[in-house]
């Protein structure tokens, strides 16, 4: 049903925990629809130099979370909001048709944790 | 340990038992006639058929007659439901059913609903998942043909109050079905004493093969077939007789039944030492499985995790479970009959079924509990709700 | 020779081939878990199940997808035929189908005009037993919406012209289905070729068990089930799949057609045998069976006498055959099949059905035709109407 | 699905064929319906001093042919009138429900036999 690369990433994910004083969060899903994902980014000079998750859901919401980690990191703002689901299911080497919303998750929760350092940014220049 | 797979699935299906295997072999090669061929090949199958038919029969409490053979369980819960509506509708169009049924009940409920123009209600449970029998009584119309209630469920094990809703549907002069593939193996199943008008059976649950059913009739009533075709089965149920399934699933049946103390004693054993197990072990757990339930079935959610990934992380370490029902693995929602008793979404996405047989250990169980502490604990570093 | 029975009635049911018991042992005991479940010992099954569907459609020459395995023959005919007219009664309800069709296709039909409001006709025979195919272009009406013409006959073995049939409903837009459960194992079922939109098989007729059928069902199409459960086989026929036999019958057919024109030629030569045997040594005998027919069967009538009291007196000597189909062996009607070929009443109540297998051999053959001669004679001293 | 009896009755039939210069013959059924039955009875003084039959038909068909020879064989006219199908399927051990008209065929056979051989006396007797 999973790929390796699927199962590899759920047995042993990538970057996973809380993470302490972050530049940016992003929470998307939530539990009554049996996904949560939790992004978190700490940027410098506009590069994602660490990134965290946590996951309530499936093993294809936790493998998407941990790849999704992995292509980010390291990357700059811009290059990191360039990244699709399609990426992400490609990196996985495919998930089935019925998850492919997980990935989808793992798209918007990176979005919304750039979203969240780009609005807090602003916040802190505005004053 | 890690080489043979701990199979606690039972509820989804069964090892065939090796003496069953064994039974149904001459009929593959030896006693291979039409058992309605005239020639002594044919009736040689045909006796032993109605040899089957009789020994089930026995086991039910009710006449050979009344006993039909089918392919799967799924085919009597819709040849029974379907076949009775759809041939008394001028008596009303109203069926009765629960909301903790399976697919196959409430499904085929649910397309009589849309299609041909029925009409239906499902009883509430309650938050042991037991039916709400005051419910029950509230929703039978002038105009209600049949109810449809299961024996015991398959995903909580809970056991519904069948003689008594047999009772209520008597009085009214409501036809009785109840989807006792989850009870068969484990409760006594005398019709009589359980007041059923029919009842399903699936030989896959109880160490037969897959693709083989029974359906109880009691005579006089007659379902409208799903197929048309010879007279095999009385007109019912037409197809040329699967004989070795057929003879396989009255073995596996009395086998079942000449053991049930046996069995129970055995794995209601294994099933308290894994309660206990769980509960004392893990933290944040809540049971789906009420006192009364049948005596291999546990059903647990964890909090703060989706049940696939415990499933998952659990067959990497050889051990089998299931989160809901084997046939609604594709889907994405979470269990209904979880929901119907009431629990929160996200409790009812943490459920996982352990489900157990004659061929568990406690070494197995054992080992099981340890790796289900270690899944529970490497899973919940990864989620944000840690206990 | 005494001892062992000999068996020719093969288009009433076959011996399992052994290779195909072999086949079928380790998804009883071993990889028994249900496809649908998502831990390797379900995962395997599935695999399994998707691989014998892949076999299976690559002697279609179709694609795995349009592959369904179903309980019987009987099931998959009512499948394709209520199922299609069900769906699409709005675009007409008019069925075309033959004087000749088995029961599990005539009675489907019947029931469909009976109970649901559907017309039909039934296409003619020549004396040979074969469609006449303009009979059939003048009963096609605007709202027909399937024509079921089977692709040979049970009784007679006569082939009917199918891709010819399959190209006036193409032409015409309207479903065709053919009952192909004769035809497995001795014609080519390439799908394409044949022009036919839906096709039923069923594996005890090529040495599978009884109890499993397929559907290929193009692609596009859309039946209604005949019943309603879990997501099995994309929701067309629901039930926790039959793992053994379904990997049974992929095994069967695959051998019967790698072996077929070695079969072919060995059952053919025994089938002439028989023939000139029966015409040369016994006087009065007419021939129920064309040139254009599978390679295994041929059917006779007896003058002057009535085709059960053979039936019973080759059993006396060990030897198995049929008159009219198994289907309707309780039934004192004449072959509805024979009387539509407009023999005589008379002859169709003397007509004897032999068919052969691989299994068959030319000394079971010349005994055959020996006792056949004396119990022809024997029984025709009885008879008002001697020879 | 049929008694030993029927089978040995069937097997080895008592009284068939054709007989020379009977009394009375009665042709019951048509090959048409699977079943035709022509019994002949030689008469002595009221008394059936011998019986044959011929029979188009199944197992039962014949059986019951066979049985009821027997059973009229030295009865006197009046008695052999009394003889039911019930007799004939109870000295038969029974027959499938399905095919009982089998002995109704041989009880009329047999009362048809007997009207012939009465018709043809009165006859004689007028003239
Ligand atoms: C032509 C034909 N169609 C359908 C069937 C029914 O198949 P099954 O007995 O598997 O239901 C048979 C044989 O029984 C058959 O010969
Ligand atoms: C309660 C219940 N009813 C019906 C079924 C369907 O049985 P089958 O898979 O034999 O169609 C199952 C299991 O699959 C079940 O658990």
């Amino acid at each position: 049903m999973y790929s390796k690369t699927v199962m590899d990433h759920f047995r042993n994910p990538h970057n996973y925990g809380k993470m302490e004083d972050p530049d940016g969060v992003g929470k998307v899903g939530n539990p009554q629809c049996g996904d949560e994902m939790v992004i978190y980014i700490k940027v410098d000079n506009d590069v994602i130099v660490d990134v965290k998750f946590e996951t309530f859901g499936c093993v294809a919401a936790i493998a998407s979370s941990s790849i999704t980690t992995d292509l980010v990191k390291g990357k700059t703002i811009e290059e990191a909001l360039k990244i699709t689901n399609k990426d992400v299911v490609d990196q996985l080497g495919g998930l089935p048709a019925i998850k492919t919303h997980c990935s989808v998750l793992a798209e918007d929760g990176i979005k919304a944790a750039i979203e969240d350092y780009l609005k807090k940014k602003k916040e802190k220049e505005q004053n | 340990m890690e080489k043979k797979f701990i199979y606690l699935d039972n509820n989804a299906t069964t090892k065939v038992d090796d003496i069953v295997v064994k039974e149904m072999q001459k009929y593959f090669t030896e006693v291979y006639g039409n058992p309605s061929s005239l020639y002594d090949l044919g009736q040689e199958a045909k006796e032993a058929i109605e040899n089957a038919r009789q020994r089930v029969a026995k086991i039910l409490n009710c006449d050979a007659s009344e006993i039909y053979f089918t392919g799967s369980g799924t085919e009597s819960d819709n040849l029974a439901i379907k076949g009775v509506v759809r041939r008394y509708q001028n008596k009303g169009k109203h069926i009765i059913t629960s909301a903790i049924e399976h697919h196959a009940v409430l499904n085929a409920v649910e397309y009589l609903g849309k299609k041909e123009g029925f009409e239906y209600s499902l009883v509430k449970v309650n938050n042991d998942g037991i039916i709400d029998l005051d419910h029950l009584k509230s929703l039978i119309r002038n105009d209600t043909i049949i109810i449809s209630i299961m024996y015991a469920n398959n995903e909580t094990g809970a056991i519904q109050p069948i003689e008594e809703i047999g009772k209520i549907a008597k009085e009214k002069g409501i036809y009785f079905h109840t989807d006792a593939v989850q009870a068969a193996g484990k409760l006594p199943l005398d019709v009589k004493k359980l007041n059923v008008d029919m009842m399903s059976l699936s030989g896959h649950k109880f160490h037969a093969p897959k693709g083989i059913g029974i359906l109880y009739k009691r005579n006089g009533i007659n379902p409208i077939p799903l197929f048309h075709g010879g007279h095999h089965e009385k007109n019912l149920r037409p197809s040329t007789e699967n004989v070795p399934y057929i003879m396989g699933i009255a073995k596996a049946l009395e086998i079942a039944y000449d053991e049930l103390e046996e069995h129970k004693e055995k794995i209601y054993k294994l099933k308290m030492m894994l309660k206990e197990g769980i509960e004392k072990n893990i933290e944040g757990v809540i049971s789906n499985t009420p006192e009364n339930s049948v005596f291999n079935t546990l059903n647990y959610s964890f909090k703060g995790i989706e049940g696939e990934s415990i499933l998952f992380s659990l067959n990497d370490f050889g051990i089998g479970v299931s989160t809901g029902s084997a046939c609604t693995s594709g889907s994405l929602e979470p269990s209904h009959v979880i929901m119907a008793m009431g629990r929160d979404h996200a409790i009812c996405h943490s459920s996982i079924r352990f489900s157990l047989s004659k061929y568990n250990t406690e070494d197995e169980i054992k080992y099981t509990i340890e790796k289900l502490k270690e899944v529970v604990e490497r899973i919940r570093k990864i989620s944000p709700y840690k206990q």
